[in-house]
């Protein structure tokens, strides 16, 4: 058991992915001899040597695409874009390749594959450093798309992801990186990719949330304690394939549904989400589901972060809004 | 040694053969063995028949869209005879002459153009990737493929195919230069067949050859005669020693020409002449190819018109069984793009099955 | 008035506004000399020139991004990518500046540039030549995305695309370029970006749909025309800014809402309607509101296309259903 | 002309100046007056001052993260200088200097850094593009912004930059040979600033020099010392000869150091040796620069002192406007993505604005 940040899950996950299998190899722009720009695969190139931890030309389809090639001839490739916002240029491998190779050859060739990626906003950064893209995975049948908001998630997602026969992307919420520490298990386990965390149990009101994203959610939910709502919280953790199972076994239970994200509203995982719980509960809804978004502009540069991320307050306005309505 | 002979600038094209099949460069003659060298004619003719008979079965509304390989059948079976079974073959989509020779068969072949997927599903130990449609990306492939068969220590050599109008694309760039800088085993084949559809090789790029391009990336790069087998073995064989001692990759412009149409869709009459196609014509590489045989006495008129009976026929009753087997399923639909499905997914097969089932009634 | 396919006006509107504006220049792969592999552009090169219609290099980055620069240095570019799934590797240029570079440079710099494409499936083509991604552009702020289904709107789309001065994204449902002829004036109109287009009015369901599968709607509804159904019919025509008001507003009337598109299930244009109809109209929904599309997985290769795009047969079918739901 | 005298492959560097100012290469002194020597010079002190408090400024807390120009000012300061005012400049996101140079103003130009969009809406007649994160996508802008100056007949010519590390990227390659095709008057500028954060030059590609991409696109190259002013001058004014005679892009490789962090979250002591970065002090452009003037009479202590000082107050007196004025409300946020703001999203502010309004009592 080792007292870890999510980030210090995640170096030490791969770490230890690297010992148990020799085919795990890890690149990207910086990810070799410095160890990353947020230092996440920092001392690995040390470890196991230039050939399985190295620095890439600044060039995102080549580092999806020979990623795709490698997964193809044995290795197990996990391949880091410096932030999310610079997957756009490789988008056509991960969209057209990563995701299609394994349906394309019809089973002879899949792409055990991990892409990781920090995303979210809240970290005054420059543009494009702080987007949330889900939806552009999570749109494309044939990949996964999983994002942990705990250091425990961290490395049971990650390890899980790295034995997928098949891609998986791995977003990282940055802005939660460091935030704080939890107990993490020394031994390997993985965490069920597909699989939603009730993180706590209720009767009134069901709010998703994932990613940093969770840690305001949860706070709010603090803030309200004396309010006598009973909210079940449910961490989505995987976005793609979606447990719209469990979400929509909580709606019917409390009737009430909000989803809090990041990413713009139209198109945003929220819209999938209603939709399902419409499929799924329509009936046992009290109220009309609720998206609690980012509004559909370009994310500000920092100074304006704060006009665009939701945050705490406006969750909990939300929450009792909805617990209240008749 | 061997590439610095060349020089991209000059524009200097290598060859072995001249239009006739007779050798004009002794020094560099390959020397392969009989076996090779008939296996490989064979494969041309077969690439070449099923071309053909393609083209009439797609113009019966039998075959669906397909891009027809025929003239640069030599640019493919050179490189893939220097090779040995494990290299790599990663195409683009105009490379069904390689395929057949690395292993494909024609049956798959054909099932990939009459539109199932099921002819990419290639035999245990066929080192080949299935066509590759979005121009450029097979590069960052073969790159990948290389590199792990590098730090594997698999001793794999990696071929992968590109047009001349897919060097504009950022993803050759890529890939080529990914490769360079960790000294891979690629070697990067660019068909130079003067078109990119119905646009002229000198719109792709200002450079007057494509083999220079390999300046960029500081590998070595040569423009050879594409139509010539010969020297496309001779080269891939160099290139083969590079990819093998660790030296990395090396890029080749073959010079060659499309004789047929872009696709099925196309109509080449709009952007190129007739007299242009009819003096490629003469520089085809089966007629000079079986020239050159024939001067070795490896063949004659009699072998030929047999050879070309038997691939019609051959060809012929391969489409057909193709008309039977090539049927699509719900199961072919839903199958394939997991290892294990996901449950929403399942649900859909589920509800789809079940409408089908409905529906078959009515 | 003449008498045009949709492909037909659409190479009837490009000429015309190369006429009437100097700034307007027409480029992509084989759209020169060739008139683009669907003819599109045909005889546009002859009567304007080299310089303003024109063939470019494969790049789809070099396109887009190029087109950009010409947007903000004077010209009205009017740019094709080939077939719409070949967008991915220009899809940074798309999505971080073409939708981008207003709002970065607070308006100094505006976008007026058209990006044509074929899209969608039905037409038997190889990989890559079916897609429908309606998603990944109106996911993005800043974009703006028209579909049109019939040769009138064709036209009027077209024409406010080109006189916009930011971004337009111009999708061409392929499968019904040469489907049927309609009239078509002659002079200059435009259909408003943004305004949905009620094909028929009805009382007791609510379909929306667009492209060429608004063809196999209005059929299905055909075929159903002595069941007694009253079917509103919307023909989204936008999808971004999507008029959710005019869909909103019909679910109020009808309280039951189908949608069909031919992209697939997760989050598709279907999940968002869903989710706005909920916003706009939860308590008129009589019924759980349908989504009838692709299901989630990578289109097939033609032999299996008619398993993956419903047909008008299920269309009917889900009407039907949803009627009669009680 | 001028381009062929000088091969990318030799590795050849063109200079003008050594590293004491002196002039090394009498025939290719530009020949500038004094007056735009002076402003070239008090540009760079400019960019340097408003860089190293910059720095300051975030150390403390008071400035968000931002890419330092430090030691760049040459390869950035001679084209600008060499430039018409109607000249376009297409940066990536370390052209401070030479933004300042084309009248983009310091308060624009820290307002952007410090987090505010309103820092890139730079004054009519003022031809330059925002800060461009996203590698290499910019070349591809530039291509289309000479190709619109091009058949405009605008005769503007089009400056863009990229670092070494970006020559790497899709977008790079199929910018600068988009603009080789149609020969447009375009000058790509690579700052080989000899790393890409962390990445040493060597990774980025094999090629030996930068320059010798050129050759891929059919394109003249050059290697250019670039903490030379004069030098980075002369090239650009040749390059612009070119662009405005129609003959199409030039590609410049800037050879030349960044003293400071690639960015400030960055800490490059863990990838480069202080005794590098000292060995790169000694060649500072400024100081290069200032020996010149000194020689030439124009320049000495006692004006250098006044311009420091100056300078100094300056940059900190617009850095305080800045912190004043760089604040943002909700109207910046909604305002800009569309001409005209679609009714969903008018929604969308309205709903923002009550909650605010609604919450601002608690
Ligand atoms: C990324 C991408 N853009 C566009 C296309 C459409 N397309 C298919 S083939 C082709 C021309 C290819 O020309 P070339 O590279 O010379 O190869 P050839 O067809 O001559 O073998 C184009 C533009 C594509 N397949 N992929
Ligand atoms: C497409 C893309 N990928 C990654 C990044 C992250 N990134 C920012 S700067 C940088 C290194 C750039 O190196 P170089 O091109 O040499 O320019 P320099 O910073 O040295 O001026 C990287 C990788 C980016 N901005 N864009
Ligand atoms: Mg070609
Ligand atoms: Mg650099």
């Amino acid at each position: 058991m080792a007292t870890l940040t999510l980030l210090g899950a995640i170096n030490h996950t791969l770490e230890q992915q690297m010992e148990k299998d020799k085919s795990v190899v890890v690149f990207g722009e910086d990810a070799g001899f410095e160890g990353g720009v947020f230092r996440v695969t920092a001392g690995l190139q040390k470890k196991f040597g230039k050939d399985r931890v190295f620095d890439t030309p600044i060039a995102e389809a080549g580092i999806i695409g020979a990623g795709v090639g490698m997964a193809i001839n044995g290795l197990r490739p996990v391949a880091e874009i410096q932030f999310s916002g610079f997957m756009f240029p490789g988008y056509n491998q991960i969209a057209m390749h990563m995701a299609r190779m394994r349906n394309r050859s019809r089973g002879k060739y899949s792409v055990p594959m991990v892409l990781r990626m920090p995303y979210g906003g809240g970290v005054r950064a420059l543009e494009h450093h702080s987007e949330s893209l889900e939806t552009l995975f999570a749109h494309i049948p044939g990949l996964k798309l999983v994002i942990p908001s705990t250091p425990y998630d961290a490395k049971g997602l990650l390890t899980a992801a790295i034995k997928d026969n098949d891609p998986v992307i791995y977003f990282e919420p940055k802005k939660i990186y460091r935030a704080f520490k939890q107990e993490v298990p020394e031994e390997e386990y993985t965490v069920e990719i597909g699989k939603a965390r009730v993180v706590q149990e209720g009767s009134d009101v069901t709010v998703v949330s994932w990613g940093a994203m969770m840690r305001d959610t949860l706070k709010a939910i603090e803030s309200l304690k004396d309010e006598g709502i009973s909210v079940e919280v449910i961490d989505l953790r995987t976005i793609a394939p979606m447990d719209s199972e469990t979400v929509v076994e909580s709606v019917k239970k409390t009737g009430r549904f909000l989803v809090v994200h990041e990413a713009v509203k139209t198109l945003g995982i929220g819209a999938e989400l209603i939709s399902r719980v419409n499929e799924g509960a329509f009936f046992h809804l009290e109220a009309q589901p609720v998206r609690l978004t980012s509004p559909d502009i370009t994310v500000p540069l920092p100074k304006g972060e704060h006009h665009h991320i939701v945050d705490q307050k406006r969750i909990a306005q939300a929450i009792k809004k909805l617990a209240n309505f008749e | 040694m061997f590439f610095e002979k060349y020089d991209p600038l000059k524009e200097e094209m290598f060859a072995v053969l001249d239009k006739d099949g007779k050798v004009i460069n002794k020094d560099e003659e390959p020397d392969i063995d009989d076996e090779t060298l008939l296996k490989m004619y064979r494969t041309m003719v077969l690439a070449r028949v099923a071309d053909v008979k393609a083209l009439q079965f797609q113009r019966q509304g039998r075959m669906l869209t397909f891009a027809p390989v025929q003239g640069q059948e030599a640019c493919q079976i050179g490189p893939m005879a220097a090779s040995d079974t494990k290299d790599w073959l990663v195409p683009a989509f105009r490379e069904a002459a390689a395929m057949l020779y690395k292993g494909v068969t024609l049956e798959q072949s054909y099932l990939y153009w009459y539109g199932n997927e099921r002819g990419s599903q290639f035999d245990e130990g066929v080192n080949v990737l299935p066509v590759n449609v979005p121009i450029g990306s097979q590069v960052n492939h073969a790159a990948g493929i290389a590199y792990a068969s590098k730090i594997l220590e698999k001793g794999e050599s990696v071929f992968t195919y590109i047009g001349d109008g897919g060097t504009s694309h950022g993803e050759f760039h890529e890939g080529v230069n990914f490769g360079a800088v960790y000294d891979v085993p690629m070697i990067t084949i660019i068909q130079n067949n003067q078109y990119a559809i119905s646009t002229p090789r000198a719109q792709a790029t200002k450079a007057k050859t494509l083999a220079q391009k390999a300046i960029a990336y500081g590998i070595p790069g040569i423009q050879v005669d594409g139509n010539d087998v010969l020297a496309m073995y001779r080269v891939a064989q160099e290139a083969l020693k590079r990819a093998r001692n660790g030296e990395g990759p090396t890029l080749i412009e073959a010079f060659t020409y499309r004789l047929g149409p872009h696709t099925t869709s196309d109509d080449p009459s709009i952007y190129r002449s007739d007299e242009e196609v009819e003096e490629w014509k003469t520089k085809d590489p089966l007629i000079r190819f079986r020239k050159y045989l024939s001067n070795k006495k490896l063949w004659n008129q009699e072998k030929e018109d047999k050879l070309q009976e038997e691939m019609k026929q051959y060809v012929i009753k391969t489409f057909k069984k193709v008309e039977k087997t090539g049927q699509y399923g719900p199961d072919d639909v839903f199958d394939f793009n997991y290892e294990t499905m996901p449950k929403d997914l399942k649900k859909q097969k589920e509800d789809y099955l079940a409408y089908l089932k409905e529906s078959e009634g009515e």
